[in-house]
């Protein structure tokens, strides 16, 4: 089975390229679909035979490299269409094939009817392929790649409706941010390869062997620098500060396209990179420290702008980039296996409610189209008291919330508890773990407030829509309510895979599972952790209540204000002007960056065009031309244009050239 | 070849005469006669010289400028023909085209 | 004898040149040009030179001056009696005159110089005869300047001839 | 078959003079006859690829005499090796391309122009293949004239200023090079080399002044021509004015004449030179990354903008070029064919809306996408491998200059072009953006056709190629790589002389201090090299001290 693993992202490409060549003229909407999702769904079969023939293999052995062909040979340098099979890589094909399965299926339901359905299907696929590409790289630059793809398929999917600016704007500001993101990761590999290179004679890029002499790293120096190169490179794929406001703009795409990749995989590669790199990241504590503080920042910082968004996949965006946060926070604290988990997790529960918000808009558009209305059909002001209406949607939703806020026993409560945990407890950062862990709680507190505003606005309450089109409003079809329900189950159950040790009434499978990848950094990391005095079970029952009881403050906020008291969030904005424009208008960062950025950098563009390159460069080419016209201008009266003046000066010449040299 | 120089002297007064008739007049074709005509003062330094030193180089030379001469009758005539064609006359001051 | 006839000729020579470059009508310059070659391939005779004369007469006087005739006759160009720049007169004379000087000049001091003879005397030439001598040279030793010469006209009468017509 | 080169390099020719005995009114004849003529050639070229051996040497080579005045003596010396192969193969790949492209957009003058194209391309090739310094210079101009007519004739609005700015540009750099080439051949003939053959003057050890001078004016004839911030200003004009044939063939491959005269030239002949001027020509090239990048940004015209992107990307060669390690230069000589791909196919779309709508400015646009979807795929795809997109051509290219710049000493010039990736995407991007996407608002837009099948079969093997140098570079870099090893072994040597030798003004007695600086400064293992630097030593230092 191992040996097939080509054919993993293989499935996806044929899809593409049919879908791609053929979609236009095969015009039925069954069969691309069926198509794309039949690929995916392939793809999916294929990685569960790995994963279930890598469960049959005692874990020393669990790792395994296909070489497709040679890619790249160039005097030291060796990079070759290659691809790992590990622990690591298994879990992250199997999240990405089996959400994108799911979410292929949904989009054929939610997608129909729409200009260009072949066009998305062919974009899905080859989204699908580069993740897979870049989960299964087995160095760097295949990984970089898919890493490139999955850029190249958001700037494809986001620009989907292109004949919205917005869309083209967002599309074009989700690509650059990530290249800026791409220009890091870069010079981290130049870095490391160049480091191994000319110090060990070892130029490689591949992982394996990176690892293998990752015992050569010095800990810190010009480890630190390549690692907060590869971080750049996260930041911007991840969307962390500061990196991270395109993620919101990337809404402009359809909702499966949220779901798959803004939620649940692209957006995770960064953490991915991270958790591949373990064995490199923690030989720096710089580093590590500083992939925790941006993690726990990010965190809180999306979370507070996330209370204040009217959007519903704004919402959902902003609460994407704080999980993100806690993610990063977890790689930071050197909880690997948490990072990975709860990357698994989120990808159940944000995805079960980007498709449940997709079915939510799905529904209002169409209400709305109906009632030949033109209100915005993912405003939440115009929702409310959905869950009559729509109860499988409100159902999966309200149980991937319930995950999200972390509350026991959905999945989102043992993932995030576990990044909590380690953020109090971990032996790297001292005294800066207490802040850590606050950050996060609060963090924790503002996802459980603006989740169930949310929840309260959509579902809660009476419906705000004109009444003309209420009773347009239906549940949406079984395509889409089939992946709905299948997430739900996943958002709920999935966070027994990986249950704290402290709980015991199952093993911890995942950070079993996953041990063989992260062991090594653990290693490293012990040279220069602190001895961990943190570690009782008292503490870590005590910290999981505290948990829990912030995530249901936050719930008992968002119910006073959204649903008891719904003259407060009014009243609020009336005290706090001020506070509510800046959060609203998510910071001002967009606007600091434009500020920063983007308009010295065409200012200066204008600058050199039409300063320098016309006026001094040019302007040294042309006047050296215009002087020498001038002269011209002046000898050219020389010139009579009369024959006979031409024959009196040559003979003129004759005679004195001559009379020079007979009476010299 | 006791009058060697009394040749010479003769070319030199013709090819003079010619020079003085290319700068003076401005009757294109009276221009063209006085080009032949130092041609020809050419030709007999050419002849006298060969003789005198006993060469027939000098003789052959004669033969190519005659040649040459020829050509250069042929197409200079057509050009002041396709020149009076266009402009009524023949007269140098009129050959302007490449005045500033 | 042979100086006082050569003096004749020479000063034949010059006034018909001189009668070149004065006349008003363009005719008359022509046919004193024709005088002047005369009295040139007579110099050829009095030089050994006989079938230079020869071709002096046919070529020059011959076909080239018929030709500069004809084009004379055929353009009917009206004496043009104003001269407009007189200083031209002067200027070209000056010039021509030091011309003379210069070459004249020129020719007395390269007197010194000793030259090597070779062996074509007169007698010789009047033995073999010139024109064999010149066919012997010109077919052997200037073959292919000869060939040459031959494009050479060959380009002028194309050139000529697509010079000439109105229409192409 | 042995004389195959020759063959390539003068078909245009006998098909120029086909061309001559076909009515000028016939223009269908004459374009299929240019097109066919190409087409052979190519076909011909690719039995030159097929015949190729994988090794460092000179394969099919001619060498016969040619001229022979006084002291100079100049052969018709022609070879390939890896690195010209390509450039060939490129050249005539592209002129059918070339020549397909005309068939609508040039309905004046056909035949002088089909002429023109043909000549080019022996030009062009001819340059490739010269082994013969002289002959090289003679290739080298004879394509600037063909240039200069299709720019000046079949241009747009401002020809005439364009095309005399390229060629007094080209002009200036050349008769430079022609100096220094004159120069080069006295000095050689000291050292007892017979005639221009190139290969004769890699031995040549030049001492280090006269070797600067020499650089320098050939540094300064290819900077001209790659071209090189600052002198890249003719190229925005000559791109935008000469027709699409022309700017097709101009950047894709009279541009790499320029680094591709630094890679065969100014950098084996000169190894000491390069090195010394390498952190100042890296830092033209990164400034050229940077600077046209911004500039490219703010352009209001489309074509404008691709001639400026071309300019980054010769950068990024340049760059890799002067990393003087395999990486780098094999990155420089795949950008170089890359470049020529993409940039072509720019051009070349750049030509079909013009053709359309007889303007190139960006805000005539917008929304194209909808009403043209062929062209919005296959511009989309041109745009990502110009961008360097892993996957496409223009990643694999940019990778290795990066990387091999990255281990050489230009480590911080690597740092800084690493960010022309993020500037390429926002000018292409943004470009793209504001033609194919948004609304279709221009009404004169709205009747757009789509491609038609010519214009699809010219883009074709445009994008083939992308995706196969993009995902399959090996066999491309395999042939290359052997003689791009030698190169660097050639460049190796030098940096031992460059080192010993004080090239500033020496203070005190030069002679005692070279000897004291020379051992500390020689590697061991080196002796051979010792006694030769001493003598480098006198020879340069002796002249200053005369003044």
């Amino acid at each position: 089975m191992f040996d097939n693993v080509w054919l993993i992202p293989l499935f996806p490409l044929i899809g593409f390229l049919i879908n791609g060549f053929f979609g236009k003229k095969i015009k039925n909407e069954a069969v691309i679909g069926g198509i794309g999702t039949l690929m995916i769904f392939m793809s999916f079969i294929v990685s569960c035979g790995i994963l279930m023939q890598m469960i049959g293999l005692p874990p020393e052995q669990r790792v395994f490299e296909k070489v497709l062909f040679p890619w790249i040979h160039s005097g030291n340098f060796k990079a070759d269409m290659a691809f790992l099979v590990d622990p690591l890589s298994a879990v992250m094909i199997m999240v990405v094939t089996g959400v994108g399965s799911l979410i292929h299926l949904y989009s054929i339901g939610y997608m129909h009817g729409e200009e260009g359905f072949y066009r998305f299907f062919a974009y899905l696929n080859l989204f699908c392929m580069s993740m897979l590409l870049l989960v299964l790289g087995n160095n760097m630059l295949v990984m970089f790649i898919g890493w490139e793809g999955v850029g190249l398929c958001s700037y494809l999917l986001i620009g989907y409706y292109f004949h919205k600016k917005s869309a083209g704007d967002a599309a074009k500001k989700a690509f650059v941010m990530n290249r800026v993101g791409d220009f890091g990761f870069l010079i981290g590999l130049f870095t490391l390869y160049w480091w191994f290179g000319s110090n060990h004679n070892i130029w490689t890029i591949n992982f394996t062997e990176i690892k293998a002499a990752s015992h050569l790293l010095p800990y810190g120096g010009v480890v630190t620098v390549a690692t907060l190169c590869f971080f750049v490179g996260a930041t911007g794929k991840s969307a962390q500060i500061p990196l991270f406001t395109w993620l919101p703009d990337a809404m402009e795409g359809p909702t499966p396209v949220s779901a798959l990749i803004h939620a649940a995989t692209m957006v995770t590669a960064g953490v991915y990179m991270i958790g591949r790199m373990s064995f490199v990241f923690i030989k720096s504590p710089d580093t590590m420290m500083v992939v925790a503080v941006i993690g726990a920042a990010t965190a809180i910082f999306a979370a507070t702008i996330g209370t204040a968004q009217n959007d519903i996949k704004r919402v959902l965006a902003y609460s994407t980039v704080s999980q993100l946060g806690f993610m990063f926070l977890a790689m930071g604290v050197g909880a690997f296996w948490a990072g990975i988990f709860h990357l698994m997790t989120h990808a159940f529960f944000k995805a079960c409610m980007f498709l449940g918000s997709g079915s939510v808009i799905h529904s209002m558009h169409h209400a709305l189209h109906k009632g030949h209305l033109h209100d915005d059909a993912q405003d939440m002001r115009n929702m409310g008291g959905l869950r009559k209406v729509m109860p499988i949607t409100f159902i999966t939703f309200f149980v991937s919330t319930l995950a999200i806020a972390g509350i026991f026993p959905f999945s989102g409560f043992f993932s995030k508890d576990e990044i909590l945990w380690k953020a109090f407890s971990n032996p790297y950062h001292g005294s800066l773990n207490i802040i850590l862990w606050g950050t996060g709680a609060i963090a924790a507190c503002f996802t459980a407030f603006y989740m169930f505003r949310l929840v309260f606005m959509t579902f809660f309450g009476e419906c705000r829509i004109n009444s003309k089109v209420k009773e347009y409003l239906h549940e949406s079809p079984l395509t889409i309510t089939i992946p709905l329900m299948v997430l739900g189950v996943l958002a709920t159950f999935g966070g027994f895979l990986g249950m704290p040790k402290v709980m015991g009434a199952l093993p911890n499978y995942l950070e079993h599972w996953l041990d063989p990848v992260f062991e090594l950094a653990t290693e490293y990391g012990a040279k220069y952790a602190h001895a961990g005095g943190h570690e009782s079970h008292a503490l870590e029952w005590g910290l999981m209540g505290l948990s829990i009881t912030i995530a249901v403050v936050g719930i008992m906020i968002a119910l006073t204000l959204y649903v008891k008291n719904t003259g407060a969030p009014a009243k609020f904005v009336a005290t706090f002007p001020a506070l509510h424009r800046a959060v609203y208008n998510k910071w001002y960062v967009d606007e600091l960056y434009d500020f920063i950025f983007v308009n010295p950098c065409k200012a200066f563009g204008q600058f050199l065009w039409k300063g320098f390159d016309v006026v001094v460069v040019d302007g040294v080419v042309n006047g050296v031309a215009n002087v020498v016209m001038g002269f011209s201008g002046i000898f050219r009266y020389m010139q009579s244009g009369y024959i006979y003046n031409y024959a009196f000066s040559m003979v003129l010449g004759v005679v004195v050239i001559l009379g020079y040299y007979i009476f010299k | 070849m006791e009058n060697l120089n009394g040749y010479l002297i003769v070319s030199a007064i013709l090819f003079a005469i010619g020079t003085i008739g290319v700068l003076t007049r401005k009757n294109a074709i009276v221009i063209f006669m006085c080009i032949e005509l130092m041609l020809n003062a050419v030709n007999l330094t050419f002849i006298s010289l060969s003789r005198h030193l006993g060469h027939l180089d000098g003789q052959i030379f004669v033969i190519f400028i005659m040649t040459v001469a020829a050509a250069e009758a042929a197409v200079g005539l057509a050009l002041m023909i396709a020149f009076y064609n266009n402009k009524e006359s023949i007269d140098v001051e009129d050959v302007n085209l490449m005045k500033w | 004898m042979e100086t006082l006839f050569f003096v004749i000729i020479s000063l034949v020579a010059i006034i018909s040149a001189i009668l070149v470059i004065t006349c008003k009508n363009p005719i008359n310059s022509a046919l004193s040009l024709i005088m002047t070659f005369f009295c040139l391939a007579t110099y050829y005779v009095m030089l050994d030179a006989p079938f230079m004369a020869a071709i002096q007469v046919m070529v020059y006087a011959g076909a080239i001056m018929v030709l500069i005739v004809f084009t004379i006759m055929l353009l009917n160009i009206r004496v043009n009696a104003t001269q407009k720049h007189s200083h031209k007169v002067l200027l070209g004379s000056i010039l021509g005159i030091f011309t003379l000087i210069n070459t004249v000049v020129l020719l007395f001091k390269s007197q010194a110089a000793k030259p090597v003879v070779g062996g074509y005397t007169g007698e010789m030439i009047k033995n073999i005869g010139h024109s064999e001598l010149i066919g012997r040279e010109m077919f052997t030793t200037f073959l292919l300047p000869f060939e040459i010469t031959s494009i050479l006209l060959l380009v002028a009468i194309i050139g000529s001839v697509i010079l000439a017509k109105k229409k192409i | 078959m042995s004389n195959v080169l020759s063959l390539t390099t003068f078909l245009p020719i006998l098909g120029v003079l086909l061309l001559l005995f076909i009515p000028k009114d016939s223009k269908s004849v004459l374009r299929n006859v240019t097109l066919a003529v190409t087409l052979v050639n190519f076909l011909i070229s690719l039995t030159i690829l097929s015949g190729f051996q994988t090794n460092a040497e000179f394969q099919f080579i001619e060498n016969m005499p040619w001229i022979a005045a006084g002291p100079f003596v100049m052969r018709y010396n022609i070879g390939i090796d890896g690195i010209s192969l390509w450039l060939v193969i490129l050249t005539t790949f592209i002129m059918p391309i070339a020549v397909l492209s005309t068939y609508t957009a040039v309905e004046e003058k056909v035949k002088e122009y089909m002429i023109c194209l043909l000549l080019l391309e022996t030009g062009m090739l001819g340059a490739f293949i010269s082994l013969d310094l002289f002959l090289f210079y003679i290739f080298w101009e004879v394509m600037l004239i063909p240039m200069y007519f299709m720019i000046g004739i079949w241009g747009g609005k401002n020809k005439i200023y364009a095309a005399v700015k390229f060629f007094i540009y080209t002009m200036v750099g050349s008769l430079l090079m022609l100096v220094a080439l004159i120069f080069l051949y006295f000095k050689g003939m000291e050292a007892g080399i017979t005639d221009f053959g190139l290969l004769q003057f890699f031995s040549l050890k030049l001492d280090m002044a006269t070797q600067i001078w020499l650089f320098l004016a050939f540094a300064f004839a290819f900077a001209i021509k790659v071209p090189m911030f600052p002198l890249h200003t003719w190229l925005p004009d000559a791109h935008t004015e000469a027709p699409t044939a022309g700017s097709v063939i101009l950047a894709a491959v009279l541009l790499k004449m320029g680094t591709y005269g630094y890679v065969r030239f100014a950098m084996p002949l000169f190894p000491d030179a390069a090195h010394k001027f390498a952190p100042m020509i890296a830092t033209l090239a990164v400034i050229g990354i940077i600077y046209a990048a911004l500039v490219a940004m703010v352009q209001e015209d489309v074509k404008k903008l691709v001639a400026y992107s071309s300019v980054a990307h010769l950068g990024f060669v340049m760059l890799g070029v002067f990393a003087f390690n395999t990486e780098g230069i094999t990155g420089g000589m795949l950008q170089m064919l890359n470049h020529g791909i993409s940039t072509g196919a720019l051009f070349l779309i750049v030509g079909f809306i013009y053709e359309r709508r007889h303007t190139r400015l960006i805000t005539d646009f917008g929304g194209l996408s909808k009403q043209m979807p062929v062209f919005a795929t296959i511009f989309m795809i041109v745009t990502f491998s110009s961008i360097g997109l892993p996957g496409t051509n223009g990643f694999v290219g940019e990778f290795l200059i990066l990387i091999g710049a990255f281990e050489s000493q230009l480590r911080w010039w690597t740092v800084v072009a690493t960010s022309g990736v993020i500037l390429s995407a926002v000018y292409m991007l943004w470009v793209f953006q504001r033609v194919m996407f948004g609304e279709l608002d221009n009404p004169k837009n709205q009747k757009l056709l789509d491609l038609n099948a010519r214009e699809i079969a010219i883009m074709v093997p445009l994008i083939v190629m992308i995706f196969v140098m993009g995902l399959y570079p090996k066999p491309f870099i395999d042939k290359m790589e052997p003689a791009i090893n030698k190169l660097v072994s050639q460049m190796r040597v030098a940096p031992v002389n460059a080192q010993v030798i004080p090239v500033g003004l020496p203070a005190g007695h030069p002679a005692m201090e070279a000897p004291a600086a020379g051992p500390t400064m020689m590697p061991a293992g080196h002796p051979a090299v010792a006694p030769s630097s001493d003598v480098n030593t006198e020879k340069t230092v002796n002249p200053h001290e005369a003044k």
